[in-house]
């Protein structure tokens, strides 16, 4: 199959999506000219011109109140924010009417806007841009929101997310836009991957890596480790979307290996982690060897230091540490 | 709030007035009085203890609702804040599903999810009903957007109270509006309170809120709430502005509310003095002043405006027996219009865990 | 003991405070010259004046943030919300400049602020003004959070925020506000109730009901419930604070009855209970004698219908039906 | 963006700029010498890979920091955004510590914890440093209300960019400062750009941006940035009317960067032409024209500004020695400087559990 970028794959998801209905309209900070902080939407405004592919000031509560508004007329906005850390300062338009005008209105109200940028920890950007918002925002029902790890899934998401009628918050991640992987040929027919579904990244037998997001990276480079140097054969579940969650696929790999330890970059305090454990402990009760622990962001804002940001972030040496505690 | 001088111009003579039958008169001021019957009636319950929450009443607001949503087309659209039962009914709502939806009943406009402050008929272009202070602002930007992005020829009429003003939403919204022509009125129904403070001690301003304009280059215009030929005509200007040449407006409109920020205000005669209320219901009220003017005018008669008022009333009456009468919602129904996908039962909305109870 | 209202409970901890240090001042919608929202301010602008308790316009990110700035400066800012749910439009100053300024200027800067308000449903006031944020907030190192069940804890937690050098959100409810207890004479000396120490509220040997704010009372109620129709003596323990945790109390009550039910009315995907559900599988994992339950508002935006507004939260029916599935 | 003529006033002969002393005015040559030497040394370390994250240069922009903030006195307060090295520099932190922080180690300003974009010193009024834009706009508030209510005679600067101006909290912060009188400046640095969008693609304006302040009744200013004097001249009558009638007023300086937005910036040289930038350099530049003035006016010879600007170049390679030569963080110290009270080991620093991993 032909290898993407992960920032390619998302830019073909947009590109395909731009195509497919002339509602979708691309809206953000420097996406159309300068063609993206992250180069994600490189070449668009080129080919789709101003009306489809729109910069905005630096006004996210503003500009995200407005696509809502918009995409409740039918068109279907995708709005990127730069980073998804500059959540805080639109957090109103995100949580409530985006997440609950379906809800007052009586189901007589849609919203079918997708919010999309990088949420991630390890650039050395400090506390105030290294929010990992997955968990933050999976926490009001009315919104859904994915984390894909890989070229591949964040394309199917990404024009999953698109298509559908709810509210969808896809957070990327600035350290996988330069990652490579293969994702289908366009030829071949859509590339969609479904929201709710997890994937198996590897198959293993003794314990169960549960991961989203670059995390999903780093558990199978840890997952190599342990094979290696601990003979202990790990099970990768990429969660992949978070809201829905694919929760039977999470008992099923917990059943199978009894054990489970959940690699979430947010922080521990009621993160992702949090509800995977507890979800765990709650329908695969009788099958845990042992507790499940978790490997998260170590607990304090995100510090700046390049010299040791990766030891505050779920390292594949903090993940085996913490699987050698239980198997 | 209001203290104007009787304005110097006779805004009947405005083409949009001048155009008006009898007829239309004649409804527009049932329109009002449909508003004031409502509220009444609603009042009369949430004091029995029939409804949750709030109850914003917009008595004494009506020409402002009634004025602008009167020159309303098929393209243009209207979006609120809580004090929104004027501008459900305006936009052509039945008492029934609003009255039930304060009631919190099943056959509310919401289902009884939303309450007196979620009012919703997209069927009618109305998109809200918001809770949150100037939280609708962008929100109507983007129905402006939609407009835009469509080319359709419309605008969105946005309303927002004084207090709404110092919002940083409001404000981002204006650039955007300015910057990107979009094609959206708001509409700063400035009742002179946001609950308890006065204008002066909420906004810093200088000669008025609708001002603010100003500095994006925007027009904006100041309006008498309390003669509905002037709200006609100038929000007319805004909204042709907005259909032909794409450009938003700013309008504040002085108007003045009888009754307490919400019904639960147990101040609302402390920081307004019985005097004030007493001189806006004598002087400057809109429907009375409508009234008396459509009278000479000799649009109707007393007898005929008082047959009007009372048809309002019953129907008001009517729509209290209905929402009395109709099913509260059920408790699984808390889980429904939560999601499109779910709701719609599609295959999207059966993949994965949507709901995390147990 | 004398009684008093929670409302004035909470005033009179303000009152102590503003006497207690010059630098306290409040801040907030209406608290002033209208004796606030909730009547929780009353008479304290007309005994401390215009400097000290001072009305701000419907701009909660700029006189948060105003409040944030001050307190670095040493003056000592209580900032009233007046739902917490208004938090949604103050996010970034909230998250970012409250919880990271200490981090990011190396601990050159702190932050001695309170912000305080109701957060609660119940009150069918709809989907924007019932959130329960408790989780959302503790989830960021560098903030601290409580939520208080009674008139004395209230009053004691309250005073010790003000005092806090650090940033501390105290989460009311409006529910509790008419609600009476115990406080201790202020004669008898400060009343100081610490962060970081909850508080067995009912002592039990069957199962341990674990709450915080006004799902305590109807932890109690359920508990009574289950001791005369079911025989099943529930201890229910009161959090009273989120972060920092009591996570020992925590431990040693289900160490004692090996069951647990959390009750928490914030929504259950990452709420608060996932949280405590994680932690005790984690540390008490082989005292479990079944798996932790939760019982948390019904995962939908806030209905509100007041018909059928108390089914969607924890009531004690649904904390019984919930026990009785592992008791 | 400056395209500015030559002022036509003579900002030299201003009360607070005829009482500099020669001293006085070579010092601040030497303020700005030290910003962009300072600069070069990061940007060469930076291209190295000594650095993590951003580095938002401020090299062109020199006059605004040095202009406004030589003119603090004891109770004048600082804070910024996270271009803030030329303010770092101006209110007299040294070189070590900032060069230490950008290279992230346990010897910078924020021990390595806060990065190129959040250098802060208290100890000299000086507040940071920040990262999300506009978000210092309520804390520069914040402080003037601490001064206000500390009953001190001084005023806080607050410095945002002209992007920031559409941010919804800087709208409400002018508003509250108006409305409470609080002795704040805020400093709209106008280079023209936002990232890679120009002044009149993400703002609405009528004549400038400072005129936002108009609607709050405000006052403002507009002042051409590559001149010191007139930098001076007019941030001088800002904070006076801050400190001496607690009054606050909204100054735009017109300037340039010459870097991209930050070293990222990949398209610094697409979205302005070459041309534009070295127009810039070569006729407004304002530490040039700075030291050609004082030449002219017989402060200084050329030999003598040349050995100003050596030494600012040795101070600042001496500074990414000790930088490169300091240790980095523990992983221990992630969390220390989270909470007052852990970090003090007070009693409340020791009751419940604080940090929650494992
Ligand atoms: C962000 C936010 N802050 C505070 C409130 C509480 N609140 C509701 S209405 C209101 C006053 C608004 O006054 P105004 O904008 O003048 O509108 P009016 O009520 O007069 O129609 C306040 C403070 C809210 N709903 N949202
Ligand atoms: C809320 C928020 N949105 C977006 C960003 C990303 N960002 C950082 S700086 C910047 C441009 C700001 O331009 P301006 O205010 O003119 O300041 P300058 O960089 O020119 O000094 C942007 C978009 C951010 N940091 N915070
Ligand atoms: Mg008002
Ligand atoms: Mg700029």
């Amino acid at each position: 199959m032909r290898e993407l970028l992960y920032r390619h794959a998302i830019r073909e998801a947009l590109d395909e999506e731009l195509g497919h209905d002339e509602n979708v309209v691309l809206m953000g900070e420097e996406i159309a000219q300068y063609n993206g902080a992250y180069k994600v939407t490189e070449g668009l405004w080129d080919k789709w011109g101003c009306k489809r592919v729109v910069d905005t000031p630096i006004s996210e509560a503003g500009f995200i109140g407005m696509g809502i508004g918009a995409s409740m007329l039918g068109v279907r906005p995708v709005m990127e924010l730069m980073f998804w850390s500059f959540h805080s300062v639109a957090f109103d338009q995100l949580v409530n009417n985006a997440a609950n005008v379906r809800y007052m209105s009586g189901g007589l109200c849609h919203c079918p806007i997708v919010m999309r940028g990088p949420a991630n920890g390890g650039t050395a950007v400090g506390a105030t841009h290294s929010h990992c918002p997955e968990g933050l925002f999976a926490a009001f029902p009315g919104l859904k929101v994915c984390s894909p790890a890989t070229p591949a899934d964040v394309k199917g998401l990404l024009k999953t997310a698109i298509r559908d009628n709810d509210p969808v918050y896809v957070m990327e991640n600035t350290l996988l836009y330069g990652t490579k992987g293969p994702v289908p040929d366009p030829a071949e027919g859509d590339h969609l991957v479904p929201l709710g579904k997890a994937d198996i990244k590897r198959v293993g037998s003794d314990l169960s890596l549960i991961a989203h997001g670059r995390s999903v990276l780093r558990a199978l480079e840890a997952a190599e480790t342990l094979q290696s140097e601990h003979g202990i054969n790990c099970e990768v579940l990429d969660l992949r979307s978070i809201r829905p969650l694919d929760q039977q696929a999470i008992i099923d790999t917990v059943m199978k290996t009894n054990r489970a330890v959940i690699v979430d970059e947010s922080k521990p305090f009621c993160g992702v982690s949090s509800q995977i454990a507890t979800l765990i402990q709650e329908h695969a009760f009788d099958h845990l060897d042992a507790p499940v622990k978790r490997v998260c962001a170590l607990d304090a804002p995100a510090i700046y230091s390049p010299h040791i940001e990766d030891e505050q972030l779920p390292n594949p040496q903090r993940i085996i540490d913490q699987v050698l505690t239980i198997a | 709030m209001m203290d104007s001088p009787d304005s110097l111009l006779d805004f009947s003579q405005s083409k949009v007035n001048q155009s008006l039958t009898n007829d239309d008169k004649i409804q527009l001021f049932r329109d009002m009085v449909r508003i004031r019957r409502f509220e009444q009636t609603a009042l009369k319950f949430y004091n029995k203890g029939m409804m949750g929450g709030f109850l914003h009443l917009y008595i004494g607001q009506e020409s402002v609702a009634v004025g602008t949503i009167g020159l309303c087309g098929d393209n243009d659209h209207v979006i609120t804040a809580y004090r929104c039962h004027g501008h459900a009914l305006s936009v052509g709502m039945e008492m029934n599903p609003c009255m039930a939806e304060l009631f919190g009943k099943a056959t509310g406009s919401a289902k009884g999810k939303g309450g007196s402050m979620h009012l919703f008929a997209p069927d009618k272009n109305f998109w809200g009903g918001h809770g949150i202070v100037a939280g609708q602002t962008p929100l109507g930007l983007g129905l402006a957007y939609g407009l835009k992005y469509k080319e359709l020829e419309g605008c969105c009429l946005c309303y927002l109270g004084d207090g709404a003003v110092n919002q940083g939403a409001f404000h981002e919204s204006l650039n955007l509006a300015a910057l990107f022509d979009l094609p959206v009125v708001y509409v700063i129904e400035n009742n002179g309170y946001s609950m308890g403070t006065s204008q002066h001690r909420s906004s810093a301003y200088k000669d008025c809120l609708a001002q603010r304009a100003d500095a994006y280059d925007m027009d904006w215009d100041l309006v008498n709430g309390e003669d509905l030929y002037e709200v006609r005509a100038k929000a007319h200007i805004a909204m042709e502005r907005a259909r032909k040449e794409s450009k938003p407006t700013v309008l504040e409109i002085a108007t003045y509310r009888y009754y307490g920020h919400s019904v639960a205000d147990a101040n609302a005669k402390k920081y307004r003095t019985p005097e004030e209320i007493e001189k806006y219901k004598t002087y400057h009220d809109p429907t009375r002043l409508w009234r008396r003017r459509l009278i000479e005018e000799s649009v109707f008669t007393d007898a005929e405006a008082d047959a009007i008022d009372r048809e309002a009333k019953l129907e008001a009456d009517a729509s209290a027996v209905f929402a009395e009468e109709s099913p509260a919602p059920t408790v699984e129904s808390i889980f429904d219009d939560v999601y499109w996908e779910t709701d719609n039962n599609t295959e999207a909305g059966n993949t994965g865990r949507h709901f995390f109870n147990d």
